[in-house]
């Protein structure tokens, strides 16, 4: 306690320019993707969909990196044409729960009272509900597809967010800038959105890197299971399950697109444990 | 006697939570775009046997009389009729989700005994090459769909080792267990490694606590302070992390049951997605949520044990 | 009455390494405990003391270095094999804390927490640990001995909890006490009980004790000897007499000015400029050159040792007889 | 002449509930709730520096922050200039927490870890209109100026300076809206001796200076002495004596007051006692002793002190104890 109290003065000089390896790495490694994701043609050498019956299931090769499937069509254009659809499913299944269940939380934290009582009431139900069971049926009810699939998962996921807004917030609103805020006579939105949330801004990211994976991993199972994005479209998990009679014999149509997905959760993992130590650092 | 007042409490608590489950289970159907008979019967469905099935599940009455009627029938134990393989919801499930809890029980076991030392290797470690490895090992894991892993498994073990069969249950207990392990295993690795990097986090913060230290200071012998001291304070947090995990454990059985084409309640419900076998979707997930809740309700009670300031 | 020991702490070093390189919380400290004595380790935060009454006995964590002499009953703490540090540690030298409630398990009875120090240092049986137990309770003032020891950490009040701490640490009939700020976290009629009942214990037990404090009062009332410690080395040491009396540091001087006094009433008071240097950035020289008005370039050229003024009285300042002249400016 | 009395506080009482509990409600059992404060009645008087003391729960943190309304009484009222504060509103209430200000105890908790200490003084001086936008800049500057900090420290953030430091600019925040009151919360009680010293000094230069009114609350005896004008000594939520700094430290009435001055440690190694000065702890404010609240521990306590609940009278002009046996005096005003 108090050797850490004198550790003070020289983590002071050298925290704000370091940045942590695992940030380094994970963004690099994002950013890669997302250059994927936004420009598939670009890096494809072939149209994710172009059948060619005289290369069926062929392995690996110089004209086909990462070999065929069953329709001839190139393994290696479907995987970088499933990164527009699999990066969309992290973004989009997770932004808005984000920055709504952020604000909500947040708000909530801060009024605390009844509104707290009916939101904790709420967490307690919602968390009974196996998430994929939850979003599984409510897709199977819309019928499959990726927005039902997005509107799914946004209706459970913002509580999350909310949930861990709210516990932040308990904790910063008690704290005396917060108080020296009201004594000031700030107004609540000030405190909230100006003080506040900057510093509880951080555990929000880090858990948002940590959803966009669990939705790549959500997304691809539910493609998988023809729940998510259908076929003919690249996506791993639909490629997978297109692959998944051939495990034995073409390895290279499952193999691929799996360590894309593993590619992909871990720079998001990678990054979100970046972000929290920076942060940590900054403290 | 504290532990028989804070049980009573739960207890008392599970009735709203149950009451909504049901609620979300009820809405479910009525999120059907038209009415639900349609959509059950497809495009083709004759208008006679719209509004019979539609008058059979009660469908023509006001919304919040049939959420009384549905009410009336879970207290009775009626979940409705699967449209498919014309058998009662109930006597279905009855069938299956033994399946899955065995499943789930198994994959929750086989997590803990996985994470339980490994954290503890990973934590004494800190930073030194055992620890690196074991959370690389993890994190790779946990970046894995479940699916994927279970496909891994079942072509290595299965297929190529024959060691384990490629599906399917079994008829006696031990066959069970046999057929169960390797989608146990499945189920298990993205459990252990969340429990595992909890747990190794947890040592780590207790480790260094003052009461550790006061322990030590007493000269109590190192593997006393690691089990009494370090240990049991640790778990209280992995314990918590543990029932939240039920959900998501129970979300992958249903992958798993796919995969691996085991008879459970949750190949029974994508069985009925395709199928479009409405009241066993209902019926299934109404159970899952209920199978879930009763775990938080174990967890925790073992936290309390655990913990003697959370029982007032 | 059995023959008390003594504690003999020679050049004691206690280094952690960072990820910036190593800093030096202890530097060279070297002072002994007799029996029966109390010894007060006196400075802010960051001088050290705690690090010191932990590297005493070893519980410094791992990125942490000690070196040094540790010698009690004839032994190099610091030397010995584990096993055997275990049975000093609790049995012949045992610690309180500050916090009582971070100190103790919260998941444990506290009768548990006695009984296990019982059970490590002593060959009593179930029956005897249990009684051992209440008559621990009884020692330090816990009413309803049999009750309590079945209650939790959570459950006692500050005070009472403090206590707890004090009938387990004593549990073993130690022979020197390290109280680490026993009474910080206390209320001032509290803080008062738990001092007078360390005091009248180390009377009927003939402990020696070490008690790490910030608070001047505290030493004032309850230390025979104090230790100041600034920026991990001490640079003042005597009998608490002469030290109140006459301080020949001007950190030890500035220290004891700053306390307000009755009769001085809203004047203003003699203030130390500055804050204590990070340990990672220590000045060249004498550590409190930069913050001390009677230093001069010999000040921060070498590092003042701490040398032998008179009997049992020790101090590191080049400029101490001038400060000692100086007293009468702010009596 | 203007009336001496800035704020009044009349039968103040504040009621913090426990955690209720369903149990609890169906064995009729009544809700937990802790009294911080009880009928507290005194009165501030411009300029002056009251110290508020007492251990910890005896209600004199909550007491602050309803001075300053960050909690609002749930009895009794204070007036600030003779206006119930509870009952202003919009620009009057803006102009009140203008010029009644707090400053907190933990320097490590009550900046904003992410705005740079320029931020934290506009923000101050911009919300309630200080200066014109042009002026802020040179503002801060002056600010900065006189809580002694160098001029540089504007564009940092808190966790770069010391926790001496931090208070100063608590102080500077404070005092960017030109207070009348400043109520400081065991301002020093978390900085090391040394520092606490350069603290308190300041505190006093600004008093001085600026004519402000303190309310100093602390547990630290020696530093109320020091720096107060009238003393203000509570107990589980009540006021137990209240008088000139130095009768109080004097001549103490109240056995609670005279207990406290004892358990104090003295600077001085020659005076020990080996009695503890006070026994037993405070009891449960969940469950307070009938008649007066010190019972349990007060070495005089009489049979009228287990039934009665004593009232603060005076025993000399501006002397008061809440005490039985404490002889009340003809106060003639």
């Amino acid at each position: 306690m108090t050797f850490a109290l004198s550790l003070r003065g020289q983590r002071r000089k050298t925290r704000a320019r370091r940045i942590p390896v695992s940030l380094i790495v994970g963004g690099a490694m994002l950013a890669i993707q997302l250059l994927l994701a936004v420009f598939p043609s670009v890096f494809a050498p072939y149209a994710p969909d172009s059948f060619d019956y005289n290369a069926l299931m062929q392995p690996p090769s110089l004209a086909h990196l990462f070999g065929t499937d069953n329709f001839g069509r190139d393994v290696l254009s479907r995987v970088i044409h499933a990164y527009s659809v699999d990066m969309q499913i992290a973004f989009f299944a997770t932004v808005l729960p984000f920055l709504f269940g952020t604000s909500i939380g947040a708000v909530i934290g801060y009024t605390g009272g009844l509104a707290e009582t009916i939101f904790g009431r709420l967490v307690d139900a919602i968390i009974t509900f196996p998430f994929l069971v939850l979003v599984i049926a409510i897709v199977a009810v819309l019928g499959p597809g990726l927005n039902n699939m997005y509107i799914a998962v946004g209706v459970v996921d913002w509580v999350f967010y909310a949930r861990l807004a709210v516990a932040e917030v308990k904790v910063q609103k008690r704290l005396d800038y917060a108080e020296a805020g009201r004594a000031m006579g700030y107004s609540p939105a000030r405190i909230v959105f100006r003080h506040l949330m900057p510093n509880i801004i951080t555990p929000l990211i880090v858990y948002w890197m940590t959803d966009m994976a669990l939705a790549i991993l959500l997304g691809s199972s539910l493609g998988y299971l023809g729940l998510g994005a259908q076929p003919p479209i690249a996506e791993w998990g639909v490629q997978i399950a297109d692959a998944k009679n051939f495990m034995g014999t073409a390895w290279w149509m499952s193999v691929f697109p799996g360590v894309a997905i593993v590619v992909a959760g871990l720079s998001f993992s990678l990054t979100g444990d970046g972000v929290a130590e920076k942060m940590r650092t900054r403290r | 006697m504290h532990l028989l007042l804070y049980v009573l409490r739960r207890i008392i608590q599970l009735i709203p939570t149950l009451l909504f489950i049901a609620l979300v289970v009820f809405l479910l159907v009525h999120l059907l775009p038209g009415d639900p008979a349609s959509a059950m019967l497809g495009d083709r469905a004759l208008t006679a046997d719209v509004n019979r099935i539609n008058h059979e599940l009660g469908l023509d009455r006001p919304l919040p009389v049939q959420f009384l009627l549905f009410l009336r029938n879970l207290l009775h134990g009626d979940l409705g009729r699967s449209i498919q393989l014309h058998q009662s919801v109930v006597s279905l499930i009855e069938q299956r989700l033994p399946v899955t809890i065995l499943l789930t029980v198994m994959s929750a076991l086989v997590a803990v005994v996985l994470a339980l030392p490994l954290a503890f290797v990973a934590a004494l470690r800190r930073d030194r090459e055992a620890d690196v490895l074991i959370r690389g090992t993890f994190q790779i894991g946990l970046s894995m769909p479940v699916f994927y892993i279970g496909l891994l498994l079942l072509t290595f073990f299965g297929a190529y080792l024959r060691w384990f069969p490629v599906g399917g249950y079994g008829d006696t207990f031990a066959s069970h267990l046999y057929h169960l392990f390797l989608p146990a295993l499945t189920l298990a690795l993205s459990l252990s490694a969340v429990l595992m990097r909890n747990l190794r986090q947890a040592i780590l913060s207790v480790i260094g606590a003052e009461y550790v230290d006061f322990a030590r200071a007493k000269g109590l012998p190192a593997r006393l302070v690691l089990l009494r001291h370090v240990l049991r304070n640790a778990l209280i947090s992995t314990v918590t992390l543990f029932g939240l995990q039920i959900g998501t454990l129970l979300g992958g059985a249903v992958v798993t049951e796919t995969v691996f084409a085991i008879p459970g309640a949750g190949r029974l419900m994508i069985e009925s997605i395709y199928g479009r076998d409405y009241p066993v979707v209902q019926g299934t997930t109404l159970c899952l949520a209920v199978v879930v809740s009763l775990t938080f309700l174990l967890t925790d009670l073992i936290q309390v044990m655990l913990d003697p300031r959370l029982s007032r | 009455m059995k023959a008390g020991l003594s504690l003999e702490v020679k050049n004691l070093s206690t280094t952690f390494e960072t990820p910036l390189g190593a800093v030096t919380a202890v530097d060279g400290v070297s002072f002994d405990v007799h029996p029966g004595e109390v010894l007060g380790l006196v400075g802010e935060s960051g001088s050290g003391k705690s690090v010191t009454l932990r590297s005493l006995i070893g519980l410094i964590h791992p990125p942490g270095k000690v070196t040094g002499q540790v010698t009690w009953n004839g032994q190099d703490l610091l030397s010995v094999p584990p096993g055997r540090l275990r049975r000093v540690r609790g049995g012949e030298i045992a610690m309180i804390f500050q916090e009582p409630m971070t100190a103790l398990n919260p998941v444990l009875t506290v009768g548990l927490q006695v009984e296990e120090n019982l059970r490590a240092h002593t060959a009593l049986d179930r029956g005897q640990r249990r009684a051992r137990a209440i008559e621990l309770f009884d020692l330090v003032g816990i009413p309803d001995a049999k009750r309590r020891l079945e209650n939790y950490p959570h459950q006692f009040s500050g005070g009472m909890r403090q206590r707890v701490m004090i009938a387990i640490a004593l549990a073993s009939n130690p022979k020197l006490l390290l109280a680490d700020e026993p009474t910080t976290a206390l209320d001032v009629t509290i803080q008062d009980q738990i001092l007078k009942l360390i005091l009248s214990l180390r009377d009927e037990l003939q402990m020696g004790v070490v008690l790490v404090t910030h608070d001047l009062g505290v030493v004032a009332g309850t230390c025979d000897r104090i230790a100041v410690m600034y920026a991990g080395r001490i640079v003042e040491s005597g009998s608490v007499l002469e030290i109140f009396d006459g301080p020949r540091h001007a950190y030890t001087r500035g220290l004891l000015a700053s306390v307000p006094q009755a009769g001085a009433e809203r004047g203003p008071l003699l203030a130390i400029e500055g804050t204590p240097p990070a340990l990672s950035a220590l000045p060249t020289g004498c550590a409190f050159g930069p913050r001390c008005s009677f230093a001069n370039d010999a000040c921060r050229a070498t590092r003042p040792e701490l040398a032998e003024i008179g009997p049992g009285r020790q101090v590191a300042c080049l400029h101490h007889e001038t400060v000692a002249a100086s007293k009468g400016q702010f009596a | 002449m203007t009336d001496p009395t800035l704020i009044s506080l009349e039968d103040v009482g504040k009621v913090f509930p426990m955690n209720s509990s369903l149990l609890r409600f169906m064995r009729g059992l009544p809700q937990s709730r802790v009294n911080a404060l009880n009928g507290v009645t005194f009165e501030i008087r411009r300029g002056e520096t009251v110290g508020i003391v007492g251990e910890s729960g005896c209600g004199k943190s909550t007491l602050a922050r309803c001075l300053v309304r960050l909690h609002d009484c749930d009895s009794g009222r204070i007036r600030f200039e003779g206006n119930d504060i509870a009952e202003l509103e919009g620009a009057n209430r803006r102009q009140f927490n203008r010029r009644v200000q707090m400053i907190f105890q933990d320097p490590y908790s009550s900046l904003n870890p992410r705005m740079r200490v320029r931020q934290i003084l506009a923000e101050a001086l911009s919300v309630h209109r200080m200066r014109p936008k042009a002026e802020i800049p040179a503002r801060i500057a002056e600010l900065l100026d006189t809580v002694r900090l160098p001029s540089d420290a504007a564009d940092k953030f808190p966790h770069e300076f010391s926790g001496g430091q931090r208070q100063r600019i608590g102080i500077a925040r404070a005092l960017a809206v030109e207070p009348e009151v400043l109520v400081a919360d065991e301002l020093v009680s978390a900085l090391d001796v040394s520092v606490q010293a350069q603290v308190v000094n300041l505190l006093l230069r600004l008093q001085t200076e600026l004519g402000l009114t303190v309310v100093f609350v602390a547990h630290d005896l020696r530093l109320v002495r020091h720096i107060s004008h009238r003393v203000v000594v509570m107990y589980l939520g009540r006021v137990v004596e209240i008088g000139p700094t130095e009768r109080i430290f004097s001549a103490a009435a109240h056995p609670y007051t005279q207990a406290l001055l004892a358990a104090a440690p003295e600077m001085d190694p020659r005076h020990r006692n080996t009695k503890p000065a006070a026994r037993g702890e405070l009891p449960s404010p969940l469950n307070l002793p009938p008649g007066c609240a010190f019972n349990t521990r007060c070495p005089l306590a009489t049979g009228r002190c287990f039934t009665e609940r004593p009232e603060l009278r005076a025993t000399e002009y501006g002397h008061m104890a809440a005490c039985h046996l404490v002889d009340a005096h003809a106060v003639s005003a």
